[in-house]
């Protein structure tokens, strides 16, 4: 599972595109291409509806794209990896699970974790416990999903994504239901764990104080059917602080990225100019 | 309830909670004794012979004069009818699995299963009864094979109603189909497993009695049988009355395994806790 | 000696008159024969003669329309008889008194049950013809045994076909008096054929004749013991089945005896069959059927008999 | 479709999906076709006489001969069966909505009904017949008796088992009981409602024909009685072939309406779109 | 319906706690008080799971306080209201639904429009595709829930919880999946409507900068068991334009703001200090 390739790229996509349906109007992705380096700090922003959920899909393996490759550690994907940690941007906890045992979900599939969990359960869900208290959940081990506010929800979801130490972490829109101060604490337990782990992340967000804050590296997207129309490297050095946001550099950096997201949104919102016209009714009804 | 209640409503609420619970646990009694009322009143009043509609009072006195035979035929009947239950969801549940999970599968052997199953299981008896002889095994087969398809029908439509995302969760994983299956597909479809479990349990009596009253010489297919072939109509109607105790007694099992594996399903949008408890 | 296991299924639910298969088994007759027996309730004589014939069963006892009819209609699977139980045919129409039911020519237009198929719709014509009103025109109702006695009583039909002493006693059990039952009997109006008899299939005669010989005489031991003493009967019964009905039974009985006490058994014995007897219910048979000819010596063997002194009946 | 394909690999891959299609369409039959064929064979091989178990080209040529009666007879269970039925599924329905609404009536009202439907309906037969006499009016009756109670039990599942914050939206607008019925409950549980129809008209014709051969001198169920009874078993086997195909047709009709009702449910994580297109 | 109050509150809480299940421990709410005159429009702000959306769910009636009266427009709330149109945190669009038919399901129920809708079918219709088109959304009209992203969906609630003009709009995050320019587009949007139709809004938000630029009165909830616990009012003036959220008054609102949700959330977030235990795990298994 370790880097083959010669440019040693842990996550290429080489002119993705997805569509979803037959139609020619579901294209989400058009000629897409990512790469990002073992133990890279991804983050991905554009405007709603872009395909950022999309490329995570494709990234992963989950959806297989229309044209071009995805390859992972110098593999081509033709399916699910199971070196990746995903945060999905809804909620996808089991409802009939308890919130511990949504956590340990992953541990009962990924390997070596699956064969050790019988023998040594009690180890792996004090890790769990400590991973969610983490993130403030301690006390809410046995609740059901549906007795979570939606905020605890995600935070759930993000232990759930961080418990088997993953290569590869996707996260859709981690924070995305948190109040400002419990999202900048999540910053920088996410980012110790970065550190220490040193695990592979893209990073999908709409707050471009959390990207410039957490990535090395951010992609803007363009309306749909996205693609990677802006980059921008962020040199902050690590680790960093919460102040660093308010940072010169990093101000400009959101402002910069700001300017293009709002260029990149032009396209779509006039309707006049790019009518998706029936677009995905075509391919459903 | 370790923790001390420390509201002053608190023992009140639980006290009439208790007694909704007995209500609760009283009312399918309360029905029943209200049904068999009408029906004893309806008797009485109209003067229906026996033969046409014994009165419930008269079912339970015959019944209890011959409680040791109607007993033995009974612990058969239930003994064939759980083995072949057994089986339909042991296979119910596999046969549901493959189907649900395969478009190609549920495609192709659908119309074959609905076909079979269309026709009156009386009418395979007799074909059982050349391969396996007479006696509890063509019993047994006949409450399989009937209550195998809503079994089957119902986990199939379960595994194949799994809403994607869920299924991404584990796929995101790199898990097999099976660990898919196992995590998700079948946590999912136990609401329609248990509500199909209340319709086979139902008919698995029914179809080992009916093979009992063509293929065997035991059990309470056959007790009617002779009952009713000897205008015992009173008689006949115990052995009924019998085989509905026992439907419900599985039920109860069933019932309890349901409101621990699917009280998830249900919570009360106002009491918030599964409404179940 | 070693055991051998035999398997009878017979034509109904256990009744009087499958006493002697009871009290064969109960009094060790198999047994001492060297048989170990298995006998079976049935559901129709079509079901034992199929039972019998596809080797579920070794032996059914059961009607003979209805095993020369499975004869016919499966050549190659032969059954044949191997002890006459029943010396004249059973068969009559069943009725209530009260509907001025009293001979065959009072049918015409009464709603009597009967299938297709069904032994008593399908030899109706004899009886008529039996009693020289073959004109007079039955409206059929089909209903399945179990529906007869309350349909009979609430006036939807006013009789049925079938066999005296399986539908006399379950009007009987309805309610009506003894009195109250009226029973056109077609061995009454001259229509001689044998009724229900202990088949097997020649192949497992042929395959099998010591077995065969010594379940006859068995079951012939039974008979005897059940026309000579009806109580030995009646208990056999009450142990196979504690919930018999004894009056229920004695009238059953009585409805037996009839058929079987004929003056010829009384004279010639019981259990064989006379081949010229044989031919004219096989040739009636066929008349009803339109069946190719068939000789009586295919369908019967007097082979497996015990002597003739040990088949004579008791003096009644 | 009235969009021109741009892309090449568009019609090709339009091409194999109609391929797939037909495959599909073509599945059960090929299914049909080998399970015939098998049995044909073994029924050679072993020459198996024909009251045992006959051949499926010895039951298609009696068939074939006996056509108008067979047909004439499958008309009569047909309309009866879908009758019964038709009520069925009316009254299950209706019924399974109230008892998935509210926990007093499941609680109070599910025993009794497993209690019920564990007796084997070829009992009640004999008490319909004293009510409403002997033809197709029992049938009909037994039909939507032994097909009510799947429909009731998975319409009543499927309301039980709406989550509440669907719910919720409708509540939060102040809806009624009944509306939110309606456009939550049933839609919600329509997945359930369908799969239950499969088992519900495979019994419909279990009932119907069990009743005619009880007390009626019509239909599939007669017919088959008939044959029985003068060892004509390939005509009875006709008359099975043919309730077979009649449970086949009524599960396509079902299974159109299912597409159209639950295409929502079944949507494949990787085509996104509808499996059932 | 019209507020016959003599203080004439369109919503009043008054010391409204609500406890869900039977534990002790699973309080949400705590003595809540809180008033919104008609017409008002009121931002609810508070740390992750302090009980906003349950507040939500109190004043509309999904759920009756276990003390405490809720009034609208003068009478006890004991059942839902019919005047109300609500955007839940979650998605809860009917997946069986498309959009356009998702967005029109408010229309199906609430009076006059559902008497009216069958006869004025094309009118209601047309309505619900300008409120589309108006939140970015024209094209979707015929795609099914699962077709859209998450911000997509998120919009969709929106149109729903506005076509039926409802007198109290409840809006629990609704923007809280879009990035920044939609996000602010849809602020004017939501503004425009306000000032024409002038419902009465609560606005659960994390986004402070939110907060203020929309909501004449801001109130900031503890962690749970919640409770209000400061209020501040808003005076710019309306139309407000994005350019006053960066204006002095706006950004000292933000950090007054911001610094009564820290001290709020420090309750919560040492775990030694108030440990919720097996919260709610008692009320459960
Ligand atoms: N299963 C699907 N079937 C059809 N179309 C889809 C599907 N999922 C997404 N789409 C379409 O693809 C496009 C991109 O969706 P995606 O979820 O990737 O957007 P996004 O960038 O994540 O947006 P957001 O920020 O709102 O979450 C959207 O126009 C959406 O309508
Ligand atoms: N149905 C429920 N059953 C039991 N407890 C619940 C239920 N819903 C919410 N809670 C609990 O009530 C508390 C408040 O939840 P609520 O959803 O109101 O929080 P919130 O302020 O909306 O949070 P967020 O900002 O994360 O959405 C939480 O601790 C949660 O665990
Ligand atoms: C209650 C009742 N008892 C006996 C019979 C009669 N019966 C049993 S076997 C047989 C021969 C038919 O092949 C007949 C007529 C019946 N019909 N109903
Ligand atoms: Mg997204
Ligand atoms: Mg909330």
């Amino acid at each position: 599972m370790e880097a083959s390739d010669q440019r040693g790229a842990l996550v290429e996509l080489e002119n993705v595109s997805l569509q979803y349906g037959e139609s020619e109007f579901t294209i989400a992705l058009r000629d897409a291409s990512l790469t990002a380096q073992p133990g890279e700090f991804v983050a991905v922003v554009g405007p709603s509806g872009c395909g950022k959920s999309t490329l995570m899909k494709a990234a992963t393996g989950l959806w297989k794209p229309s044209k071009g490759t995805v390859r992972v550690s110098g593999k081509v994907v033709d399916r699910p990896l199971s070196i990746v940690g995903m945060a999905f941007q809804n909620s996808t906890l089991l409802p009939w699970r308890t919130t511990l045992d949504n956590v340990m979900l992953p541990l009962e599939i990924v390997q070596p974790h699956a064969s050790r969990l019988a023998a040594n359960r009690a180890e792996y869900e004090q890790s769990a416990r400590e991973l969610l208290a983490l993130v403030g959940l301690s006390g809410y081990e046995n609740a059901f999903p549906w007795q979570l506010s939606g905020g605890m929800q995600q935070r759930c979801q993000l232990c759930r994504s961080l418990i088997h130490d993953p290569k590869l972490l996707m996260l859709d829109e981690p924070f995305g239901a948190l109040d400002m101060f419990t999202r900048e604490e999540l910053w920088q337990v996410l980012q110790k764990l970065w550190l220490v782990r040193r695990p592979t992340v893209v990073l999908v967000t709409h707050d471009l104080r959390e990207a410039v804050f957490l990535a090395d590296r951010i992609l803007v997207m363009s309306a749909r059917p996205g693609k990677i129309i802006f980059e921008r490297q962020i040199d902050n050095p690590r680790p960093r602080d919460l102040e660093t946001t308010y940072e010169a550099s990093s101000v400009e950096a959101v402002h910069e990225l700001r300017s293009y997201i709002s260029s990149a949104r032009a396209a779509i919102n006039d309707p006049l100019q790019q009518k998706p016209a029936n677009a995905v009714s075509e391919g459903v009804s | 309830m370790s923790i001390p209640s420390v509201t002053a409503t608190a023992p009140k609420e639980r006290k009439s909670l208790g007694l909704r619970r007995l209500t609760r646990k009283l009312a399918p009694l309360i029905v029943i004794v209200a049904i068999l009322a009408i029906w004893e009143a309806v008797v009485r009043i109209f003067a229906i012979p026996s033969f046409m509609l014994p009165a419930p009072s008269e079912v339970f006195s015959v019944g209890w004069r011959t409680r040791s035979i109607i007993l033995g035929a009974a612990g058969q009947t239930l003994l064939t009818t759980l083995l072949g239950f057994a089986l339909a969801v042991a296979f119910g549940l596999v046969a549901g699995v493959i189907v649900g999970s395969s478009r190609v599968i549920y495609d192709s052997i659908y119309p074959t299963l609905i076909g079979f199953n269309s026709i009156p299981k009386v009418a395979i008896i007799p074909i059982l009864v050349i391969w396996v002889g007479i006696g509890p095994v063509p019993a047994v087969i006949t409450a399989f094979l009937i209550s195998f398809f809503p079994i089957l029908v119902n986990v199939a439509t379960g595994i194949a109603t799994v809403e994607p995302e869920l299924k991404d969760v584990l796929r995101a994983l790199g898990a097999s189909q099976v660990q898919i299956i196992r995590k998700i597909g079948l946590p999912r479809s136990m609401p329609y497993f248990f509500a199909s479990l209340k319709v086979a349990i139902s008919l698995a009596f029914v179809g080992s009695i009916t093979a009992e009253s063509i293929a065997s010489n035991q059990g309470i297919g056959y007790l009617m049988l002779v009952a009713s072939s000897r205008f015992q109509v009173p008689l006949a109607f115990a052995g009924l009355f019998v085989t509905a105790l026992m439907g419900v007694g599985m039920y109860a099992i069933s019932s309890a395994f349901e409101k621990r594996l699917t009280g998830w399903t249900i919570r009360d949008s106002q009491s918030g806790i599964g409404a179940n408890g | 000696q070693e055991q051998s296991n035999v398997r009878m299924l017979m034509d109904w639910i256990i009744a009087v008159q499958h006493s002697p298969f009871l009290i064969a088994d109960q009094k060790g007759y198999f047994e001492e024969e060297g048989i170990t027996a298995k006998i079976d309730p049935g559901k129709g004589s079509g079901f034992a003669a199929i039972n019998t014939a596809n080797g579920v069963y070794d032996f059914g006892w059961g009607d003979l329309t209805t095993m020369l009819k499975f004869n016919v209609e499966n050549p190659g699977s032969e059954l044949v008889i191997v002890y006459q139980s029943v010396d004249a045919t059973a068969l009559a129409v069943v009725a209530a008194g009260d509907r001025g039911i009293e001979t065959p020519a009072d049918l015409n237009g009464k709603k009597i049950n009967g299938t297709p198929g069904g032994v008593g719709f399908d030899t109706i014509g004899l009886l008529l013809d039996g009693a020289g009103v073959p004109d007079v025109k039955l409206e059929w109702v089909t209903a399945s045994p179990e529906l007869i006695p309350s349909m009979i009583v609430r006036g939807d039909m006013d009789g049925t076909t079938g066999y005296t002493f399986t539908q006399a006693p379950v009007l009987l059990d309805a309610g009506l008096k003894a009195d109250d039952i009226k029973i056109i009997k077609y061995s009454d109006y001259n229509v001689d054929i044998y009724g229900p008899a202990l088949f097997t299939t020649r192949a497992y005669a042929e395959a099998n004749p010591e077995t065969v010989k010594a379940v006859v005489k068995a079951v012939n031991r039974g008979t005897l013991d059940m026309l000579s003493n009806p109580q030995e009967a009646y208990d056999a019964l009450q142990t196979f089945d504690p919930l018999m009905v004894p009056t229920t039974e004695e009238y059953r009985m009585g409805l037996l005896r009839q058929h079987m006490l004929t003056e010829s058994v009384q004279e010639k014995g019981i259990g064989a069959v006379d081949d010229a007897r044989m031919q004219h219910s096989v040739d009636l048979m066929r008349e009803v059927f339109d069946w190719e000819p068939i000789a009586a010596s295919e369908v019967y063997s007097n082979d497996f008999l015990p002597p003739v002194e040990e088949r004579m009946v008791p003096k009644s």
